[in-house]
């Protein structure tokens, strides 16, 4: 497969929100922002090409039996360092996406793709497919996030545009999580599929 | 510190704060796993008895092991790694126990592993400070709740599945709008406790 | 006032031909006898084109236990055997006869005495009523000397007299127990004879309060016999409805059957084709055929030969009203309805109903609201709207696991639904559909036995 | 569906006399953006045939009015009209297809959204003065400004008490249900099993913490009286697409229904829990028709 | 460095623990299956269709990997290609067939066969096919509902509201047969698939004499017979009133086609033989169309 | 791969080993900078609420079944202030917790809400800029005001159609006030129930302080019986 398009599946065909449906949680859980959204994914995205990295490498000496124990175990380990690093020297960034950092562990995407890529390709087309994927996820929690704090807080990246009254709030609660990302779903299949 | 009954643990975790439709957890197999009440009902039991054994081993690791030697910071790799044992061991044992229940849970099984909820839960009940038996009520209310969620939806599902739901509905988006009425429906519960 | 426990809905009954005295309908000069006029086997033709035959003589013979003899209505030369439309448009085998005069087998006693003594053993009852082809003209057709066969382990309590004629519109019941009330009583002491039962109940609805007192009357002169009034409801006249009304029994579930809470139930004018076949060596060549609608300008009831052209009798009774009619073979609730009206009158045929104007239109299906009333209205119990969709949906397993086949085809959850959802037509076609899944198991396990 | 709406009028009418012409307003605004937007997104965007004519949208259009203060601005009456047609029903596929009562999705959606707005109410005419400051009597008493002692039970009969428009006239509302039943619409056992639930969890309460007579908050008439138990055990949960198919299975419903809404009141944050105990309710009726199932006829018992 | 120890040590230990609690937990809890299903299915289309006579891909893959004879059996979806890298995969021989084409057998559109009554019943051929014959006077011919049409999942049929009849998309069509099963009247065919979607074919299926034939439509095979005898390849037999051509002899030669007085043959993606008095029959065996067929190359997906 | 005992013990014992190495190894360099910016973040807190100060002592306290802490600011030995972490548990939904800042005399002149989670557009305008329930209390010494919402008979402006959250926000309030007189003046509240204390010096303790506090208040009970010991 082409390099490039190894990136941009991740994107629309591949889409891990969209069309994969993995990682719900933090999708959900996080976009209540388009900042958050966004930091998520970054953060999310960092994981995700280091542990697609290394599983790619290490692939061949894992027993099946113990393969999803082994592979945890380097992704959480990743993820307690990215923290650590982050909370010890860019504490600023830290207080704002330091809540999420710990959720990455169980992002199911990452799994999910150390299982269905990493495990089967080469350490460079694993760490492209990360970043791929990465941008996906990045790119769609952008959007959610960007949509959530528009109607529920009037607001866009942090600039309130005064409409703050008359929005629903219940958009950056639990329940327009779900509405949001369901109705979004509808537009990317609509538009993916032209 | 509050006394906390475990009356208000149960309810608490059912209902008020509900894994899924509160606390965004657990959300993959949510989705996944609920088109069929059978299988959610399995999904459910499995969940309840994985979050069970997670509570009581993840408990005393932490309190016999990572707070005498002062090594919290580790908690999130020795917990995941015990539940992906977990899950891999329930696997193996459900593949030869019950193979249907094994096939419709399909690859959901090994998601538990990555099913926020398990891990949410183990670091909720180590963060409120739960006694051993507060963490395992606590953990299998939690549990319930995730079920009762998974239930409900299964059975609005398959009801759905009769009707003919707009073809670009069909499938996860209806899904998720059925969920966020639900989770508005859920919000009647807040202060309960 | 005894009625049955769950369901039924209440349509009116424009019971337009109910006073109306039968009249003998003139003989046709050709009949088609279908070969298949009765649940079961099809009868074997025992004549050929060109053959002469009498009127009440064998033409076709029961092919096997679960079938029924066929007798020629008039005497003629056959000229045909072959396929021919039926109601439905569908081919069936039929025996044409061209009439020549009314001329009869000699056993047959052609009289109009009442006979009443019968001391006949069970067995040569049920001789004669299957020599006699006669079969249930409630509407089942299913073959009467099956039903009167208690099996082994078996045993009856009660017969019970349908004289209920719960369909709208329809009166021929109700004009035989007015008209033929001595008949009816003697043929439901043969009937309780065979049966060796020692009570009958003739049940039927209250807006028959004519019959009602008619037959109280008489029965004071028959041992054992006793008129129960039933609630007007739609089915009350289905056998298990009319069991439970009756006797407070319901018979189980498919495949439970009446014998099972000893019951047995024969229709008003099989009974008094019972009669005629035992005490007269009549065979059931001839019935009454209610030809009724709103818009028929004589709705009536007549006495006709099996065979006649059904289009004769909507004539005489002032022809087919102007503008879209729909005609039915039974009544509204339960009829059928019919493309070909050249096709003819059969054992089973006990009114046509001709619906003109709002009437025969069904209104356009909408959406299910899930307003429940299809459920609260199916006598059964069952789930109309979901047994409908799950056929829709060919979820036939599904199907089966709603308990599809306990559907009696009553209708009243069609007639009920808001939407006009045409809910029978589908439970119709999942029932046929799992009853035939069932067979195709029966049939893959019983050789392994 | 006409039945339905003619049931609503003595509640429109009275509610009417007592709010002013506020309630025609907010509930002929609700109505037509009901079924502009059911029309709307039946057309263009399922593709059908038109179904604003089965009157439904108009039922859900004057039910949302009846769950909204007769103050509301008129932008909140068209975002709730939105969400419920929108979410609630159309998403679904329409017309008995949606699991969820529509006009309590737009409801919820609302009080969720607004809180402020959908919890000021406007003092009805002849009210006694000020007893309640613009809250309900539910809320009034559980945020103890009011003591249950000060409810007047004839105000709340006849309605003259704050609340949302539809909600406040108890006896018009059962003039209401009187029709239903007389037209054959619904069947008794939903609403009488609500309130009756209602009442008894009030009474085991009371009884429970030794009927206190200074705060007679667990008062039985009280709770069947307050906030919206008569319109939503009448209207609401009766609703045929979100209901369960047998009369079992609405007893259990129904049941569920009662108990949360007295836990919401009595020890949730919200003063009222009718809206979402029925939503919640709502979500088992799928699990209720598959287990509860009519008595078959010949069945052993 | 004591906490760096006791956190090597602490993850070490519970590591090799795991490790070996799974490797007894999965000896005692062993499952054979044969992993060659999975790598089977995937190699399936995945359609799900149930077109090869079992309950999805997975059935079939669980069929090709346990039978010894594969030859049987056939994924019409997949075609050729799939089951020969099955076989490949499996090191079975692959069974050969042709491809095939549904073909709708029923040329009696609204034109030609006039209505007789009108059907209010449910809109389904299975329906309308259990109540009667159905709304023209051919108890043979398309019911027009189109069950057909919603059991093929690929999307292949379409009704066509000019005829009545159903329209085969030949290149959506994979032969799966479920509008085979679908139609209760047993209309449609699984024929041979020929290059460029020509075929001929009778499109009639009536039994009836050929005066009733005509009489309920002019479109009908009436059973001449005058087609069998033109036939140089022996392709068309006529039985119960009804010719039909042998897919699998008939070479395209077109000579039935002019020769059928009602129009009951048809011709697809070809010109009809000029219309001329008769040729002389040696002259026809080998005829251009045959040349033409091989002399195109089959159109690509 | 197949699965061995061997091989499953020897893979997961190298990964889980190289594994802890390599977090082992970054937790040992990232302690130190990590709980320095935790103990930053403390201070800025304070600073938030509070006049300049050099340093700090924190007291421990439990109110009423809520642990509040009092940090007392001084600049050099003058106390320029007090920064009382409270809590209430009457929220609408839950927990609300705000850090108040008194001057010396006890006027408010700061608060921060921390933690709530009340609804959205009602109860959560108690952490906007200048909401009423704040503009009441600032610069106002608690102890010369009626501490209740004017609904109730008190002094507070409440915020419209949240007198829950209002009411809980009074009550943290209250109980800030109590902890700021028993520290600053040793008077003990009537209602009070305990005081335990653990005094510490600068910024880098106050996170350790910080670290205790689940400590604390977790003996609360126990530390009651100790009376108030500052
Ligand atoms: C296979 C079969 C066997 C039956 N056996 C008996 C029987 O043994 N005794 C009996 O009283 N009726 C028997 N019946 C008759 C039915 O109970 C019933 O009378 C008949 O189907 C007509 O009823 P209906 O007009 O209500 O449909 C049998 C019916 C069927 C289809
Ligand atoms: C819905 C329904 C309604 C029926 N109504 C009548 C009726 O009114 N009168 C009647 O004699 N049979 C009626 N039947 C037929 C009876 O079930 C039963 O077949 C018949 O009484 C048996 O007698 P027979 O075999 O002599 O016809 C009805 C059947 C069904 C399914
Ligand atoms: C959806 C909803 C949310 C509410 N949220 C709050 C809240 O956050 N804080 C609060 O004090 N009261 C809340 N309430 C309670 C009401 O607003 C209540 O009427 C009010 O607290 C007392 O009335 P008053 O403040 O207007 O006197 C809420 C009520 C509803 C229905
Ligand atoms: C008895 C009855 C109650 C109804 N109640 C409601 C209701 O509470 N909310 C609503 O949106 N529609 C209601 N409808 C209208 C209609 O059923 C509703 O829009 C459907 O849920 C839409 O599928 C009601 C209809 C009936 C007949
Ligand atoms: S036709 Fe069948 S399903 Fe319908 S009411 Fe009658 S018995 Fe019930
Ligand atoms: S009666 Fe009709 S609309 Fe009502 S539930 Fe039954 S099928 Fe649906
Ligand atoms: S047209 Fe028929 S054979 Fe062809 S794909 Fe569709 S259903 Fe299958
Ligand atoms: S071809 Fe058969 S299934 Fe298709 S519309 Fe015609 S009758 Fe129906
Ligand atoms: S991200 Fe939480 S379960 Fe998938």
């Amino acid at each position: 497969m082409n390099k490039l398009q190894l990136i941009l599946k991740g994107i629309v065909k591949e889409n891990p929100t969209f069309v994969l449906v993995l990682g719900m949680c933090p999708t959900l859980g996080t976009t209540t922002s388009a900042a958050n959204g966004f930091g998520m994914g970054v953060a999310t995205m960092a994981v995700l090409i280091l542990s697609n990295i290394v599983i790619s490498l290490i692939k061949n000496f894992i027993p099946d039996k113990v393969r999803i124990p082994a592979f945890i175990v380097v992704i959480a380990s990743f993820v307690t360092i990215v923290q650590m690093l982050m909370q010890a020297f860019v504490p600023a960034l830290y207080a704002t996406l330091g809540v999420f950092i710990p959720l990455i562990v169980v992002n199911c995407i990452i799994l999910g793709r150390a299982e269905a890529f990493a495990s089967k390709n080469n350490a460079f087309d694993s760490a492209l497919d990360g970043l791929g994927i990465g941008l996906g996820f990045t790119l769609s929690l952008t959007v959610i996030g960007t949509i959530r704090e528009l109607l529920g807080s009037g607001a866009v990246f942090g600039y309130s545009l005064g409409t703050a009254d008359y929005m629903p709030l219940v958009f950056v609660l639990a329940p327009g999580g779900f509405l949001v990302l369901g109705y979004l779903m509808v537009v990317f299949n609509k538009l993916a599929k032209k | 510190m509050e006394q906390i009954t475990y009356f208000a643990i149960v309810i608490g975790a059912i209902f008020v704060n509900n894994v899924v439709l509160a606390q965004f957890l657990g959300i993959c197999p949510f989705l996944g796993v609920s088109s069929k009440v059978e299988t959610s009902m399995g999904m459910g039991a499995a969940v309840t008895f994985v979050m069970a054994l997670t509570a009581l081993v993840a408990w005393s690791i932490q309190t016999y092991i990572l707070d005498p030697l002062q090594i919290q910071y580790m908690q999130t790799i020795v917990f995941i790694l015990v539940i992906a044992a977990l899950v891999q061991m329930v696997e193996i044992m459900l593949k030869k126990l019950s193979p249907s229940l094994y096939q419709a849970l399909g690859i959901f099984l090994p998601l538990i592993t990555t099913n926020c909820a398990v891990l949410g839960v183990a670091i909720l009940m180590i963060q409120k400070e739960f006694t051993l038996l507060q963490s395992v009520v606590y953990s299998v209310s939690t549990a319930l709740g995730f079920a009762l969620a998974l239930v409900l939806f299964a059975g609005i599902r398959e009801r759905l599945e009769l009707e003919d739901v707009p073809e670009s509905f069909r499938g996860t988006p209806i899904a998720l709008v059925t969920a966020g009425i639900l989770a508005m429906a859920f919000m009647g519960f807040s202060g309960l406790v | 006032m005894k009625t049955f426990p769950i369901g039924g809905v209440h349509p009116s009954d424009n019971k337009l031909s109910r006073a109306v005295a039968v009249e003998r309908f003139a003989l046709p000069d050709e009949v088609r006898i279908p070969l298949a006029q009765h649940i079961g086997a099809p009868a074997v033709a025992k004549v050929a084109k060109g053959d002469k035959v009498l009127a009440g003589q064998l033409i076709a013979e029961a092919a096997s236990f679960m079938s029924a003899n066929i007798h020629a209505p008039v005497s003629g030369t056959v000229t045909a055997v072959d396929l021919q439309p039926n109601g439905q448009g569908v081919r069936q085998m039929m025996i044409t006869i061209k009439r020549e005069g009314d001329e009869w087998v000699p056993e047959v006693d052609l009289t109009p005495d009442l006979v009443r003594e019968c001391t006949l053993e069970p067995k040569e009852i049920l001789d004669r009523i299957k020599a006699a082809g006669i079969v249930g003209m409630g509407g089942a057709t299913f073959p009467t000397h099956v039903k009167l066969s208690v099996p082994p382990g078996k045993k009856a309590e009660f017969l019970i007299i349908n004289g209920v004629e719960c369909e709208p519109y329809l009166t021929s019941d109700h004009r035989t127990m007015l008209e033929k009330g001595e008949e009816l009583m003697v043929g439901t002491t043969i009937l309780m004879r065979a049966l060796g039962v020692k009570q009958a109940q003739i049940g039927i609805e209250n807006n028959k309060p004519d019959a009602i007192a008619f037959l109280r009357e008489l029965s004071k002169h028959y041992e054992g016999v006793r008129v129960t009034p039933l609630k007007v409801r739609y089915p009350q006249g289905g056998e298990k409805q009319l069991i439970a009304a009756v006797t407070g029994r319901q018979v189980p579930p498919p495949p439970g059957l009446p014998i099972d809470v000893g019951a047995v139930v024969c229709n008003a004018s099989t009974t008094v084709a019972v009669y005629e076949a035992v005490q007269k060596r009549k065979p059931l060549v001839e019935r009454i055929v209610t030809v009724t609608g709103k818009g028929m300008k004589t709705p009536s009831n007549y006495l006709v030969r099996m065979g006649t052209p059904i289009a004769s009798l909507v004539e005489a009774a002032g022809g087919l009203p102007e503008g879209d009619v729909k005609v039915l073979n039974g009544g509204p609730m339960m009829g059928r309805a019919m493309v070909d009206l050249s096709s003819p009158v059969t054992k089973g045929c006990s009114g046509i109903t001709v619906l003109g104007g709002a009437e025969a239109q069904r209104g356009a299906e909408s959406a299910c609201i899930k307003c429940a009333k299809c459920v609260q209205a199916c006598p059964m119990g069952l789930e109309p709207y979901l047994l409908s969709k799950l056929s829709r949906k060919q979820l036939w397993e599904r199907l089966e696991g709603e308990e599809v086949t306990s559907c009696i085809e009553c209708g009243c959850c069609q007639f009920t639904c808001p939407a006009d959802l045409p809910l029978l037509d589908y439970i119709r076609l999942g029932k046929q559909r799992v009853m035939g899944l069932i067979r195709a198991r029966a049939a893959a396990n019983a050789p392994k036995k | 569906m006409r039945d339905v709406v003619i049931a609503l009028l003595p509640a429109l009418v009275v509610s009417a006399l007592l709010f002013g012409w506020s309630v025609l307003g907010v509930t002929a605004l609700s109505v037509v953006c009901c079924v502009v937007f059911e029309y709307l997104i039946q057309r263009f965007m399922l593709r059908g045939a038109p179904t604003v004519g089965n009157l439904s949208a108009v039922v859900t259009g004057v039910l949302l009015a009846f769950n909204l203060p007769a103050s509301i601005p008129w932008w909140i009456v068209v975002i709730g009209a939105f969400v419920a047609i929108a979410i609630g029903k159309m998403t679904f596929g329409g017309l008995g297809k949606n699991p969820f009562n529509p006009a309590l999705v737009g409801r919820v959606f609302l009080l969720i959204a607004y809180p402020a707005q959908m919890t000021s109410f406007p003092q009805p005419a002849g009210a006694v003065a000020d007893a309640f400051s613009g809250a309900t009597p539910l809320a009034a008493v559980k945020f103890g400004a009011v003591s249950a002692s000060a409810i007047d039970y004839q105000d709340m009969l006849f309605g003259s008490i704050p609340g949302s428009l539809g909600e406040v006239a108890a006896l018009a509302l059962l003039a209401g249900f009187v029709y239903l039943l007389w037209r054959r619409v619904i069947t008794w056992h939903v609403p009488v099993t609500i309130l009756a639930t209602m009442a008894l969890f009030a009474f085991f309460v009371a009884l429970g913490r030794g009927w206190t007579g200074s705060l007679l908050y667990e008062f039985p008439a009280f709770h069947v009286l307050a906030g919206g138990a008569i319109l939503g055990a009448v209207f609401m949960a009766t609703d045929y697409s979100t209901s369960p198919m047998t009369v079992r299975g609405g007893v259990i419903y129904a049941v569920g229904i009662g108990v949360i809404t007295m836990c919401i009141r009595l020890w949730g944050a919200y003063p009222e829990g009718m809206s979402f105990a029925i939503l919640v309710m709502n979500a088992t009726v799928p699990l209720i028709n598959r287990s509860v199932k009519p008595k078959r006829f010949g069945a052993k018992k | 460095m004591e906490v760096l120890l006791y956190t090597i040590l602490t993850l070490c230990v519970l590591g090799v623990l795991a490790a070996i609690v799974l490797y007894f937990v999965a000896r005692k809890f062993r499952v054979e299956e044969d992993p060659r299903i999975d790598v089977v299915e995937k190699m399936l289309p995945g359609a799900n269709c149930g077109g090869c006579g079992f309950a999805g891909c997975r059935g079939m893959a669980d069929a090709l990997v346990k039978r010894e004879d594969i030859s049987e059996l056939f994924c019409p979806v997949g075609g050729a290609e799939v089951m020969k890298q099955c076989a490949a995969y499996l090191g079975k021989t692959a069974p050969e067939k042709e491809a095939q084409t549904a073909t709708v057998r029923c040329g009696g559109t609204c034109a030609k066969r006039p209505r007789t009554n009108r059907f209010d019943g449910a809109r389904s051929c299975a329906v309308a096919a259990s109540l009667y014959v159905g709304e023209t006077g051919c108890a043979y011919g398309c019911l027009g509902f189109g069950d057909c049409v919603s059991a093929c999942a690929f999307g292949a049929l379409s009704m066509d509201p000019e005829t009545g009849l159903p329209v085969v998309d030949a290149d959506k069509c994979t032969a799966c047969g479920a509008c085979v099963k679908a139609c209760p009247k047993g209309i449609i065919e699984l024929r041979k698939r020929w290059p460029k979607h020509r075929a001929v074919y009778v499109s009639c299926v009536s039994k009836d004499k050929g005066a009733v034939v005509m009489k309920a439509c002019k479109a009908g095979c009436i059973g001449c017979g005058k087609c069998v005898k033109v036939c140089a390849f022996d392709a068309i037999k006529v039985e119960n009133n009804l010719a039909y051509i042998d897919p699998l002899k008939c070479k395209l030669c077109r000579k039935c086609v002019n020769e059928c007085p009602t129009g009951a043959i048809r011709l697809v993606g070809m010109e009809p033989l000029p219309r001329e008095p008769k040729a002389a029959p040696a002259a026809a065996v080998k005829p251009a169309p045959a040349k033409s067929a091989d002399g195109e190359s089959p159109k690509s997906e | 791969m197949k699965s061995t005992l061997v091989n499953m013990v020897a893979v997961l014992f190298t990964i889980t080993l190289v594994a802890s190495a390599g977090v082992g190894y970054v937790n040992m360099i990232t302690v130190g900078p990590i709980a320095e910016a935790k103990a930053a973040a403390t201070q800025s807190a304070l600073r938030a609420v509070l006049p300049s100060f050099d340093r700090t002592e924190t007291t421990e306290l439990t109110l009423d079944e809520l642990p509040v802490a009092v940090h007392t600011a001084r600049s050099g030995e003058a106390v320029v202030g007090y920064a009382v972490e409270t809590a209430s548990k009457n929220g609408f939904s839950g927990m609300i917790r705000m850090v108040v800042g008194f001057d010396a005399t006890g006027r408010v002149l700061n608060v921060n809400v921390l933690e709530q989670n009340e609804t959205p557009g009602l109860g959560t305008k108690m952490a906007d800029e200048g909401n009423p329930l704040f503009a009441s209390f600032e610069g106002r010494n608690p102890g010369e005001m009626k501490l209740a919402v004017k609904k109730d008979g008190g002094d507070v402006d409440a915020l419209t159609a949240a007198t829950i959250s209002s009411r809980a926000y009074v009550d943290a309030m209250a109980r800030a006030y109590a902890a700021y007189k028993q520290i600053a003046e040793g008077v003990a509240p009537a209602a009070s129930d305990t005081a335990s204390g653990a005094t510490a010096t600068g910024g880098d303790a106050a996170a350790a302080a910080d670290s205790a506090a689940g400590a604390t208040a977790q003996t609360g009970d126990n530390a009651q019986k100790g009376g108030d010991n500052e």
